[in-house]
């Protein structure tokens, strides 16, 4: 059967940002796929140009709403390392706690409100709120969770206050915490809810090799800082990350693109689960397990699996986090003296869709001279591109129809959690 | 929706966004106590970012983020003609938010600094009311879901809002948050406008005015106390300038 | 009053005591301000070693405990076109340790308003009523003017007041179960010395708090002087923040809001500590202000402070802290504009 | 230790039997027990103010329910809020009251989207009234502008269903435009009370207006004046009733027999909140009700 495509969607919904999806098949025979990234630019970098250091994560915590925490983590860390700052252990933890409340928090709104409508074949998580009120009530409780471990952290969920460059500017409230970690408890039980309903969904055959680069794992899952990986092999300080990105611009997109050894690569959980699964937490492996993901996966709608089994992890984390945390003395330091100085620093945070990286050139006033910032969908941007034209050629040769073939365009973009306007920054 | 014996249909809504980090939206989504009811008490009819479906016959739009490319303006413009009420939903959509700042750098400078030989199309950046009228703008960066929820139900009812007109020192007394300037630290809060529950200070970070001045703000004092206090000029202007809400507003305290 | 005198020792046993059997409220050391000082707040204590009594100010007062910032009044909750309202006003128990004679002064002025005016307050007394106050006698603070108002002594309104005379506290119980509590840890009987040294300490913390300040003409020089240039000159400077009143022991003014929740099935009025420098304060609908400059506000609070209250009650509502003062971001302190104020008239 | 610090309960009966220490036996009731009431009916006045019958639920606090002409009630939308308005109707009625409310703000806007038959709570009445004993066997003058003549309604219709009690009663009432007069169903009636003179005027005309034009000031040339003899209430807006008590006391009026009703801000009614200080007075308890004399004498009042 040689059918005729002409697939148009502009923009994509249930993601961040705007992105457009063209497909055109003629006769049976994939013409054209793009996957185009449309945001408007925001020139983040031009903008920190002259900035105070203690802007500097204020400012690009603004470049993504979902994962401000990320960016606000990444930016003190590039600004720690350029001025020779030592974090107190406290506030370390305190950051991957933070970190970890933001991974909760995106990948719940992800996979329940984003994802989770396409397995069901809904167009949203609306109509649910009518035939499963209590989905709709469990991703909210979960995203309160997470919501609330952020704020009592760092202040605030979306676009935090209390990370600065030093340290973390307050220890939250005992009782708060406290109160955390027992809510902590009743969500790993959400997620096993949220697992078995995962494990109901039928995730497409499709696999494609790919390369795959996220921080790398050394005793512990990486989240914050350390040496990059690469599946094909490669491996870099986290001050060489722009031999890990090779960014490079085209026409088309509003967002850069970046290569590695090969045509692209990807970044995002599933990077993370191959490169690093061994150190994820037993029941986040078993969890994996009963979920079908192994390692070495390369089936891109399985991030959303991967995202699911990091859940697991950072929840039975972060109720160990507490308990050190509420060990802690109650006059425990929690910021480091800061005194600027000529330099330039690279930090690296494993934000949830993948690698970020802020690099910032100071002058001796602590004014930022130069910044760069690369974020995990830039880094992903063209893996879509070529994961789509695999799958839409796949899809054209076994004769899908018009429904098919944007349905499962759309999930795979989707399975990626784009975060646009993060890419456009 | 029936409350007092007062029957009202639930309003159908869309949710819009332009030069931004859709952070704003995001709140839409957030606060799990109230989620549910929330998205009861409207009809959701177009929201991009969390829901597949594009429903031209809404009354009121929610618009977030700044404008700063042609293709928004006529987006923007079209999105005015259908809507009964347009909300300017957040710092970006009522001031301009950080994206203001990029006004300050040469605009093709910048294009080939960040994308070298492919510049991108980008207009200076404007507010949403610099652009089209705006019925009612709601600051924040991000906006805090509260304050969104108590407009939602008045505009369930169709009944005026106010916001807060005095400053976020009121809400730091209420939290006992220790005011960080008498700690040493510079904050807009004398002058910025209340409403977000002041998380920033309690969070160890003054305040950096993204909802914009209060009603009838000190400007001129306040820039004398953070003087005597060893902050310049300079440096709170610059603060002023962070999110854009305090655009034209000087030293002389006046727009 | 029935007075006694206490063991030094005995202290720490008392407030042991009193945080076993309830809920305490004390001093609490929360950091240190950009002078080096460190700031105190009365906040909730779990341990003795928690508060430290040697504490000069608080940043906020001790009225939170019984005038809350926001407080809920009555709650309804909705049926098809029909409502049922709901109230309560119990207060769980509570201690608040360690007040100084200044705080307790400006309960006793609350009081006049929420406990003895017309439509005493249920929701105040309420609190009154289960709260045991344990008050200490201290060293003046900086920039207070507590004795020109004399508050720097208190007579009652309090469960137990203690003063240090060397050996021992000097003890005024002010309630049964004050005195209970102390008879349990071997309390005694005064003696003329004990007296005398009470007298002496209270004449050397005089001495110390005494600083010139006369407000017998106050309330006269404020009716005279209400078109005086000084207000404009303090009112440029205030910011309409409303530091000064939220922090003061004694501002009680406040709004009442209601809020309906979400799935406009419940409402609540709800009670919200306003203060009259706030730019909304007399605003009415459709926008006129009846105060709208910053020096009308301004002036209106120190009007309302020691004269207002005065006609109404027989006695300044200022109690003299400074805490206004200290935390007033424009420095408008009390003592200054009520100096310039006498002097504006000649002495 | 626990006797120390036993709950105690907070009760009317409570109190009385044993008042807190402080020589004083406080009169404590309910504060914010609202009475339950039902809007019984609506008309429509102008465009932007209704008449309202508020009906108390309970017939036994209906019957309780007593007010005088110029007090106030509290009226609450329960999840909206709370405003003082002026009980515009007569005192003699028990069945209902009349409440005359303009859209204003957030509640009022509530309230003219509320349908018959919707519930409010009520607290009070609130406030000093117009001094009708006082003027018994005087001339009377009741002087609106605008929305006044909500308040000054029941101050109406208490001279005219007591007429007997006064002497000469003239009412003089203004608005800026015909289409904001309120109650004009009824001028007809009251002018038809024997000896009761109503007199209206508005500032702006324009077409199909025959009556007078010009402020109510204008009016009062035209009465004959037994100054010592005369009682005056003027409701308005304070520049109006600045302009009329002046003129009054120009008439020889004295300044004691002239009163004002003051609006304020107020969020209690029970001279707590402070929001309707003037000086150092509550407009709520003190007031709304002032005589000249004092109104001049409060701060900032005028
Ligand atoms: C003694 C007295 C009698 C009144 N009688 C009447 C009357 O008979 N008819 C009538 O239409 N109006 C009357 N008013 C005015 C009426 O109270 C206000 O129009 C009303 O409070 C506005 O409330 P809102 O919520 O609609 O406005 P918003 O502007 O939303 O006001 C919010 C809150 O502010 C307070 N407030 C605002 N304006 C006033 C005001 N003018 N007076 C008192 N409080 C205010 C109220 O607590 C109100 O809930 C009277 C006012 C007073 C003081
Ligand atoms: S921290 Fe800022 S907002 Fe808070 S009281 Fe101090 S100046 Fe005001
Ligand atoms: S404290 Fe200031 S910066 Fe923080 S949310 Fe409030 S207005 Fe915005
Ligand atoms: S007015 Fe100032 S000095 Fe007086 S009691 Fe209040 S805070 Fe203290």
């Amino acid at each position: 059967m040689n059918v005729d495509l002409n697939i148009r969607i502009h923009p994509l919904t249930r993601v961040e940002g705007h992105g457009d999806l063209l497909v055109r098949v003629v006769n049976g025979q994939l013409q054209e796929v793009r996957w185009d990234v449309v945001e408007t630019p925001r020139f983040f970098e031009v903008m920190l140009k002259g900035k105070h250091y203690t802007s500097a994560a204020i400012l690009t915590a603004r470049i993504c709403g979902i994962c401000s925490i990320g960016h606000a983590l990444c930016s003190v860390r590039a600004t720690e390392r350029a001025f020779g700052v030592e974090v107190p252990e406290t506030a370390t933890k305190l950051r991957l706690l933070a970190k970890h409340g933001e991974t909760l928090q995106s990948h719940v709104l992800h996979l329940l409100f984003l994802a989770a409508p396409d397995f069901l074949g809904l167009p949203s998580v609306l109509p649910l709120l009518q035939s499963s009120p209590s989905t709709v009530a469990l991703a909210a409780r979960l995203k309160g969770v997470a919501n609330r471990l952020c704020e009592v952290v760092a202040g605030r969920a979306t676009h935090p206050v209390s990370i600065q460059v030093g340290g973390m500017a307050v220890f939250p409230d005992r009782r708060e915490l406290a109160a955390l970690k027992a809510e902590l408890a009743g969500a790993v039980k959400d997620l096993a809810a949220v697992a078995d309903l995962f494990k109901g969904f039928e995730m497409p055959a499709f696999s494609r090799e790919t390369e795959f680069v996220s921080l790398k794992g050394e005793g512990s899952y990486p989240w914050i800082g350390g040496a990059l990986l690469s599946s094909d092999g490669i491996e870099r300080a986290e001050d060489d990350y722009l031999q890990m990105t090779n960014e490079f611009v085209d026409e088309r997109n509003t967002s850069k693109l970046c290569r590695l050894s090969r045509d692209s690569f990807a970044v995002g959980a599933l990077a993370r689960w191959n490169n690093n699964h061994r150190f994820l937490h037993p029941a986040a492996r078993a969890a994996a397990d009963e979920l079908g993901l192994g390692p070495g996966c390369h089936n891109p709608f399985k991030n959303n699996l991967a995202q699911l089994v990091e859940c697991i992890h950072v929840a039975h984390e972060s109720i160990a986090l507490i308990e050190e945390l509420l060990a802690e003395p109650g006059s425990v330091q929690t910021m480091a003296e800061v005194s600027p100085r000529e330099g330039e620093g690279v930090g690296a945070v494993e934000v949830p869709r993948g690698i970020l990286y802020h690099h910032y050139d100071y002058d001796g006033e602590g004014r930022v001279v130069r910044a760069n910032c690369i974020i995990p969908t830039t880094q992903n941007n063209l893996n879509i591109q070529h994961d789509l034209e695999r799958l839409a050629r796949n899809l054209a040769a076994g004769g899908a129809d018009d429904a098919r073939m944007e349905r499962l365009c759309s999930m795979l973009i989707r399975a990626y959690d784009p975060c646009i306007s993060c890419s456009v920054h | 929706m029936r409350y007092l014996k007062i029957d009202s249909p639930r309003p159908r809504i869309a949710v819009f966004d332009f030069t931004d980090c859709e952070g704003c939206e995001l709140q839409l989504a957030n606060k799990e106590e109230t989620l549910v009811p929330f998205l009861n008490a409207v009809e959701i009819v177009d929201f991009r970012e969390i829901a597949t479906g594009e429903g031209e016959d809404y009354e009121i739009a929610f618009v977030e983020g700044a404008i700063s490319r042609s293709d928004e303006v006529e987006r923007l413009k079209v999105i005015r003609g259908k809507a009964r009420l347009l909300v300017a939903l957040g710092s970006c959509a009522c001031f301009g938010g950080v994206n203001r700042m990029k006004n300050a750098y040469d605009l093709d400078a910048a294009n080939a600094e960040v994308y070298g030989p492919t510049p991108k199309e980008t207009l200076p950046v404007r507010s949403v009311k610099e652009v089209v009228p705006v019925d009612l703008e709601i600051p924040g960066c991000p906006v805090c879901k509260d304050e969104v929820e108590r407009i939602v139900r008045h505009l369930v009812l169709d009944v005026p809002f106010a916001f807060h007109a005095y400053p976020v020192c009121v809400e730091c007394k209420q939290r006992f948050t220790t005011c960080l300037m008498e700690k040493g630290q510079l904050c807009l809060g004398p002058i910025v406008r209340a409403g977000c529950e002041a998380p920033c200070p309690a969070g160890g970070l003054g305040c950096w005015g993204c909802r914009g001045p209060a009603e009838a703000p000190n400007v001129e004092e306040f820039f004398a106390l953070a003087k005597a206090r060893g902050f310049t000029d300079g440096e709170v202007s610059e603060r002023m300038a962070f999110f854009g809400g305090f655009e034209g507003i000087a030293a002389g305290g006046t727009r | 009053m029935l007075y006694k005198t206490l063991r030094k020792e005995a202290f720490r046993s008392v407030v042991e005591a009193i945080l076993a059997g309830s809920e305490g409220v004390g001093p609490r050391r929360v950091g240190t301000d950009r002078r080096g000082k460190p700031i105190h707040q009365f906040l909730p204590a779990e341990r003795f070693e928690d508060m430290d009594f040697s504490y000069d100010t608080t940043e906020f007062s001790a009225k939170t405990y019984f005038l809350p910032f926001r407080e809920k009044l009555s709650t309804y909750r909705f049926t098809d076109g029909d409502w049922e309202q709901e109230i309560r006003y119990r207060a769980e128990p509570r201690a608040l340790i360690g007040l100084h004679a200044c705080d307790i002064n400006a309960l006793l002025r609350l009081d006049k308003v929420f406990a003895r005016d017309w439509y005493p307050s249920p929701y105040y007394l309420s609190r009154r009523r289960n709260t045991f106050i344990l008050g200490i006698d201290h060293d003046p603070c900086e920039g207070a003017f507590c004795r020109a108002l004399g508050t720097d002594t208190v007579t009652h309104g309090f469960d137990l007041f203690l003063t240090d005379i060397g050996e021992s506290y000097f003890a005024a119980v002010g309630s049964d179960r004050g005195l209970a509590l102390i008879e349990g840890f071997g309390a005694q009987p005064i003696t003329d010395e004990d007296s005398h040294r009470y007298v002496a300490e209270r004449k050397r913390i005089a001495a110390l708090t005494e600083n010139g300040l006369n407000l017998n003409n106050l309330p006269n020089l404020l009716d005279i002087e209400f078109k005086s240039p000084i207000w404009a000159k303090w009112g440029a400077k205030c910011l309409s923040c409303g530091t000064c009143a939220m922090v003061c022991p004694t501002c009680y003014c406040h709004g009442v809001y209601e809020r309906i929740s979400m799935d406009f099935r419940e409402g609540a009025k709800i009670r919200q500590l306003h203060s009259c420098t706030l730019v909304d304060f007399a605003v009415v609908a459709g926008g006129h202000n009846f105060r709208p400059t910053p020096e009308s506000r301004l002036k209106y609070r120190y009007y309302h402070q020691h004269r207002g209250f005065v006609e109404q009650h027989e006695e300044p509502k200022c109690v003299g802290c400074n805490r206004c003062g200290r935390a007033c971001l424009a420095g408008i302190t009390p003592v200054e504009v009520i100096r310039e104020l006498q002097e504006e008239v000649g002495p | 230790m626990k006797s120390l610090l036993l709950p105690y309960e907070i009760t009317r009966e409570a109190e009385m039997a044993e008042p807190l220490n402080y020589n004083h036996r406080s009169r404590l009731m309910n504060t914010e027990g609202v009475y339950k009431a039902e809007i019984s009916s609506i008309t429509q006045l102008t465009e932007m103010e209704k008449l309202f019958h508020i009906r108390i639920l309970d017939a036994a606090e209906r019957q309780r329910f007593t007010f005088l002409p110029g007090q106030f009630v509290m009226v609450e939308v329960p999840g909206y809020g709370e405003v003082p308005i002026s009980i515009s109707g007569s005192a003699s009625n028990r069945g209902f009251l009349e409440l005359c409310i303009r859209r204003a703000g957030m509640v009022t806007s509530v309230l003219h989207r509320a349908k018959t038959g919707s519930r409010v709570g009520l607290r009070g009445p609130f406030g000093t009234s117009f001094p009708v004993a006082m003027m018994r066997d005087h001339h009377v003058l009741l002087i609106a502008g605008g929305l006044g003549l909500a308040p000054l309604r029941s101050a109406i219709l208490h001279v005219t269903e007591n007429r007997s009690d006064f002497r000469n009663v003239h009412i003089l009432y203004g608005t800026k435009t015909p289409d904001q007069l309120l109650f004009d169903y009824q001028y007809e009636q009251w002018r038809r009370v024997d000896g009761v003179n109503l007199s209206i005027i508005v500032e702006e005309g324009g077409d199909g207006w025959t009556g007078e034009v010009g402020l109510v000031t204008k009016l009062l040339d035209r009465i004959p004046m037994e100054p010592d003899r005369t009682y005056a209430i003027v409701c308005g807006p304070p520049v109006m009733f600045k302009f009329v008590c002046n003129k009054l006391g120009e008439l020889g009026i004295p300044m004691r027999r002239m009163f004002v009703s003051l609006e304020r801000r107020m969020h209690c009614g029970m001279g707590k909140c402070c929001r309707c200080n003037i000086g150092s007075t509550f407009t709520c308890k003190d007031g709304p009700v002032f005589d000249y004399w004092t109104a001049i004498n409060l701060k900032e009042a005028i």
